[in-house]
């Protein structure tokens, strides 16, 4: 279990964010949501250890129990662009975080390779990513990020720039591969429909500075989350963000 | 400068120089502001110095009257009929070939070879050089880079072992600066002998005015006579006409002149032609190749050059 | 393809030829003054050997004042890319190096440092080492921050974050300036040994002037600007062929 | 301001004088082959009247080649943006300009035009003309398709949407092109003088040489980046004055 | 009454999109919903009178049975970005549309001053649009359309660049800008969520070639449209959307 604890964010004695406290489970899905600007990318960028400079921050990252040094060795981050590298083919791109972890390309290719068939990317290997779709760039950068074999995965709104159709299957496709391969997810976003359909438990932060201004477990499993089953939920997530921006 | 009130009543017509305003163009000048020129009917435009060519002004019609390097004129002059040379101003050749003292490896011109000289790219150097050295008795084989005038501060500071320069400027500024130099004269080694300086104008305009032509060599001779006897006077009167920035240099260069009896030599009218040294010099050069004719092609017999020159506004 | 995407700009530059030609014929100006594009052409012709000698020696200048312009400007952009502190306190001092008139400049360089090759270089790098320098910075920035912050939380440290990012972001920006600086390189070593040189175009169009041949001035042009292009030409290539995408599609299995 | 954020930057520039005092202080090199920074200034000072004649010639000169420059640059830009076909055949045309070695042309241009200011500025134009042209017309090419298509949903025309969308687009780009324009029009000027005129920085550059004077070259170096960065100066102060923001914040009633 | 009749799209030859036929009635807001790409943008464009001249289109359009000929007299179209011009304070910005319909600054602002107040923009006036949050920024773009008094209005993905918060907000304020001046809108969108939240009637179209694949009215009063209530509605589109799709 990952533990964050009393998270301050500031910049020049303006608090951004905080205190928060929260805590990841393995294998299960986290979706932390809540206006823009309230600090949601910072506290991923911060667990991530990629909190810019000015920015200064005050809390404790735990992992079952004893605090962590190199957050690389544990956690994938993947930004909120799909930040696939334009001059690397998806091949490459794929492998960039098992090469700078140390591997050669060769045996970083031996650990990719297979996967490309289960994301769907079956071909396009020595593509460049501008020759991909939206869709199909969102799943390379997915395995990017699944193939470091991290125990904890953080995303950054990795559906915001998709359109509706496509943010639907993308969805789907998403809770699909965790169901074959699970990871401790934390998962950004603004989109209250996009984050019931998809977590485990749902974190809503309050407009700036940030708090945690609830905690909802969804307990309904997915295959069974129609429009209808939702509707109570999202009711009550919409009243939530809705009062707290006044 | 300060022009007489009937200044409109003057016809206008300009002078270009072959180079920064210097000593050479000493009796111009003083025409100009002692109103020799505006005596004659003429107000004179010196033009400013340009990278351009004189000749090439004057062939173009930019300008009336043009002052002339000696070269500058002939290799024209060979390419194209429409010049005519009315004037030079030095009697003696002014140019010579120097090298710092110190330079324990010059003695005599035929020691030149294989050395470094500072050129200023034209064709003439080479045969100039080449007749020096052989004449010596050494072998014409030199380095030669071309420098323009930075020659002088590349030898002065030893980066070349010798080039050629002004006696009448360069020559009194090495000696202002105290440099230790020394030189040979073309003449001692079987260059022929030469005048300096030439003015020259259009033939065209030659033919059809020569009243304006006459006008503006007699005020320009006024001018030059006026100089060549009152060197220090003259010398006043160009500090006042143009920016000097050191003005020993024209006082010293203007006294050389004069004691080098370069303009007044004995009793030959000031900027008098003489014919014999005119042909010799056009025979040195079309020998050497270094004449070209319209087409570009080598001059090799230039024929008679005595249309080359006209001194017609001299007659009374 | 080259040709055909230039065609009409071909054209435009033939009929400025042609009426500058029509223009000589017509008013019979002296070749002294203005020679006809076929006299050029011919004089051109008939010195080729004598130009091309000259052409090889600023080729050879240009080439190696243009690399070493581009290898320092390199290493400069690296060192300021990394201390902001000097980026802030050189970059004005390039700006006002770029103010400074290379005619009062050129002959004093002569005089400081030779007439070999070192006061060219010095000249073509005072030319074109700023542009390249600016243009690398500017890359740099262009960086996505995005692929800053995912390698850096890969656990990528300063250098591989360069190499990785902010190097092959620079890519379009670096060629570009690239472009520029090319653009003035030949005319820069022309400008250099027009001040004091041993031979390179810069004397032969010296010569011609002193000899009076305006035509073999403007053949002078002509090389130049053909040198020019063609450098030009040669970076193009360079671009495609050093552009990922070029490579991979050699190197592809498929 | 300024000094403020150019401090480090100074007190750079002042570190290589000091160096290079040092070094003629010590090495005893000749004033003419090396003045030191404090002959240059007191030249400087003692000629001070001198050369603010010959300044104001040059400034009088670059001035109104430049302001021709930025019209025809601006005119130009504006017939290539209206018609593509007219922009492909005389982009490459323009691009070959700027391979002309100014050395060849300068002395030829004497020539034609004479010793008035029409050369001058013919001279300045050709430098200073195509990073005008080229940065308007990638300005132009900024303006958003969106405001075009708003523009044009409002029944506006060509003229219309290229003065209220296409121009002001253009505003940022237009201005970084003067800036790289404006650095080389002083030390264009000065080379254009050089090669022929009455006075001017480049002619009192020429005087001091052939007067043996290098510390009077270096002066007139130091007057011409001054004049440079008082022109640059003066641009950036143009563009703030202009700024909308500038603009609305002197006339808002509030 | 505006109809759009057998409207088809090519570029070199490749069908885009049709043949489409629509109607929009007056006071009524009409959704156009569809995958990206499949022309949504094009029909907009068409009917606004600015589809790129590479575009090749044929079709009628009528207003009351009338062949249309001048658009802009009529009607007013606002693009996917809020096009605000940056060199322009919100004032400017607003009184634009007047301005090139031949008013002077004078008669454009006294038109457009009163306007600012009941769309929440008292005192922008004399703001720069950078200056304002992106809500305020969609206001003013909108006000910039609603001066031009045009029957119609046409509208591009007007809230796709918000967060889902402020989304939510600007739909309302739409909803209710609408009832007090009520136009005839064509709006486009991605969202179903969106869409099926303001929509008097839902038109979906098919993936490309686009044609109108569905024409779903809505009569539910907006005031009654909770997430239960249209819950049912939109597990219809989705299945709709997602089908057409493969
Ligand atoms: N470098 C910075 N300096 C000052 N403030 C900053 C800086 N970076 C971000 N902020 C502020 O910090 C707050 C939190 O930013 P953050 O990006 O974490 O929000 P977010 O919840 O991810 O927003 P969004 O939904 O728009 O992505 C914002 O109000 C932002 O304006
Ligand atoms: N200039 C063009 N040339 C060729 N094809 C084009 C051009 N412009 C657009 N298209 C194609 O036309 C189709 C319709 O584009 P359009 O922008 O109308 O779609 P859309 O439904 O608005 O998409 P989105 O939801 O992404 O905004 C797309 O497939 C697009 O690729
Ligand atoms: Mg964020
Ligand atoms: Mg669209």
């Amino acid at each position: 279990m990952l533990r964050l604890e009393d998270l301050e964010v500031r910049v020049a004695d303006t608090l951004l964010l905080g205190p928060i406290s929260l805590e990841l489970r393995e294998n299960q899905v986290t979706c932390l949501i809540g206006p823009s600007g309230c600090g949601k990318t910072s506290v991923i960028k911060w667990m991530a250890g990629i909190l810019p400079p000015e920015m200064k921050a005050s809390g404790t990252l735990t992992l079952d129990g004893t605090p962590v040094e190199r957050h690389d060795r544990f956690l994938s981050y993947q930004p909120q662009s799909d930040a696939l590298f334009p001059w690397l083919t998806i091949g490459e791109n794929v492998c960039l975080g098992l090469e700078v972890a140390g591997m050669s390309r060769g045996e970083a290719w031996a650990k990719a390779a297979p996967l490309f068939e289960p994301f769907g990317l079956k071909g396009t290997e020595h593509l460049f990513p501008r020759q991909l779709s939206g869709g199909m760039r969102q799943r390379a950068a997915f395995l990017r990020t699944i193939v470091q074999d991290s125990r904890y995965i953080l995303l950054d709104e990795p559906f915001s720039a998709l359109d509706a159709v496509t943010k639907i299957r993308m969805q789907e496709w998403l809770v699909s591969r965790l169901e074959a391969d699970p990871r401790g997810v934390l998962m950004v976003t603004h989109d209250l429909h996009e984050a019931s359909r998809i977590a485990d438990r749902l974190l809503v932060m309050s407009s700036r500075p940030g708090r945690i201004m609830a905690d909802l477990p969804i307990n309904l499993p997915r295959g069974q989350r129609s429009e209808t089953a939702l509707a109570d939920l999202r009711e009550h997530l919409k009243t939530l963000l809705l009062e707290d921006e006044t | 400068q300060d022009k007489p009130e009937e200044a409109k009543d003057l016809q206008k017509v300009s002078v270009a120089l072959d180079w920064m305003l210097n000593t050479n163009h000493v009796g111009i000048i003083v025409a100009r502001d002692k109103g020799f020129y505006a005596e004659n009917g003429l107000d004179v435009e010196v033009l400013p110095y340009s990278d351009t060519n004189s000749a090439a002004l004057l062939a173009s019609g930019s300008t009336e009257f043009g002052y002339v390097a000696t070269l500058a004129y002939l290799s024209a002059r060979a390419s194209s009929p429409d010049l005519t040379a009315l004037w030079v101003t030095m009697q003696h050749e002014t140019g010579r070939l120097v090298y710092n003292s110190d330079n324990e490896a010059i003695k005599r011109p035929a020691d030149l070879s294989g050395k470094t000289y500072a050129g200023f790219g034209s064709n003439w150097e080479k045969a100039l050089i080449s007749t020096m050295i052989r004449t010596d008795g050494g072998e014409p084989v030199w380095d030669t880079v071309t420098l323009n005038t930075g020659a002088y501060e590349a030898l002065a500071v030893g980066r070349v072992d010798f080039t050629l320069e002004v006696a009448t400027w360069e020559g009194v500024n090495g000696e202002l600066l105290g440099r230790k130099q020394s030189w040979f004269n073309y003449a001692d080694y079987g260059v022929p002998d030469q005048q300096n300086g030439y003015i020259a104008t259009t033939t065209k305009m030659l033919n059809e005015q020569p009243d304006t032509v006459k006008a503006f060599m007699q005020a320009t001779l006024k001018g030059y006579e006026f100089a060549a006897d009152n060197p220090a006077e003259a010398a006043e009167i160009m500090l006042a006409a143009g920016d000097f920035p050191n003005p020993e240099l024209v006082r010293g260069s203007l006294k050389l002149i004069s004691e080098g009896k370069f303009l007044r030599d004995g009793d030959t009218p000031v900027g008098k032609i003489d014919p014999a040294r005119f042909a010799g010099m056009v025979k040195f050069l079309a020998e050497n190749e270094v004449l070209k004719d319209k087409d570009g092609n080598v001059l090799k017999d230039p024929g008679d050059v005595s249309s080359w020159y006209n001194e017609d506004w001299r007659k009374e | 393809m080259l040709l055909r995407s230039n065609a009409l700009a071909i054209l435009v530059m033939l009929a400025l030829l042609l009426l500058w030609e029509a223009y000589c014929r017509m008013s019979g100006v002296t070749p002294l003054v203005l020679p006809a594009p076929s006299d050029v052409l011919r004089s051109l012709y008939l010195n080729a050997h004598e130009i091309s000698g000259h052409a090889l020696a600023t080729i050879g200048v240009a080439a190696l004042g243009f690399s070493m312009s581009v290898t320092f400007a390199f290493l400069t952009s690296i060192a300021l890319h990394f201390t902001p502190t000097l980026e802030r306190a050189f970059i004005p001092v390039f700006v006002v190096s770029q103010t400074i008139p290379l005619v009062a400049l050129a002959p004093l360089m002569i005089l400081w440092f030779g007439f070999g090759v070192l006061p060219k270089m010095l000249l073509v790098i005072l030319v074109t080492f700023f542009p390249i320098l600016l243009s690398l910075l500017s890359g740099y920035r262009q960086a996505p921050r995005d692929f800053l912050d995912l390698m850096a939380s890969m656990g990528a440290g300063r250098l591989q974050r360069f190499r990785r990012v902010t190097l092959p972001s620079a890519r379009p920006a670096f060629f570009a300036g690239l472009r520029i600086s090319a653009t003035y390189a030949i005319v820069a070593t022309i400008f250099a040994e027009y001040a004091g040189a041993r031979s390179g175009i810069g004397i032969y169009i010296l010569q011609a002037k002193n000899n009076f041949r305006a035509d073999l001035v403007l053949s002078a042009v002509v090389v130049s600007a053909v040198l020019t292009l063609a450098l030009l030409g040669f970076l193009r290539l360079i671009e495609w062929w050093t552009d990922p995408e070029t490579r991979r599609r050699r190197h592809a299995p498929a």
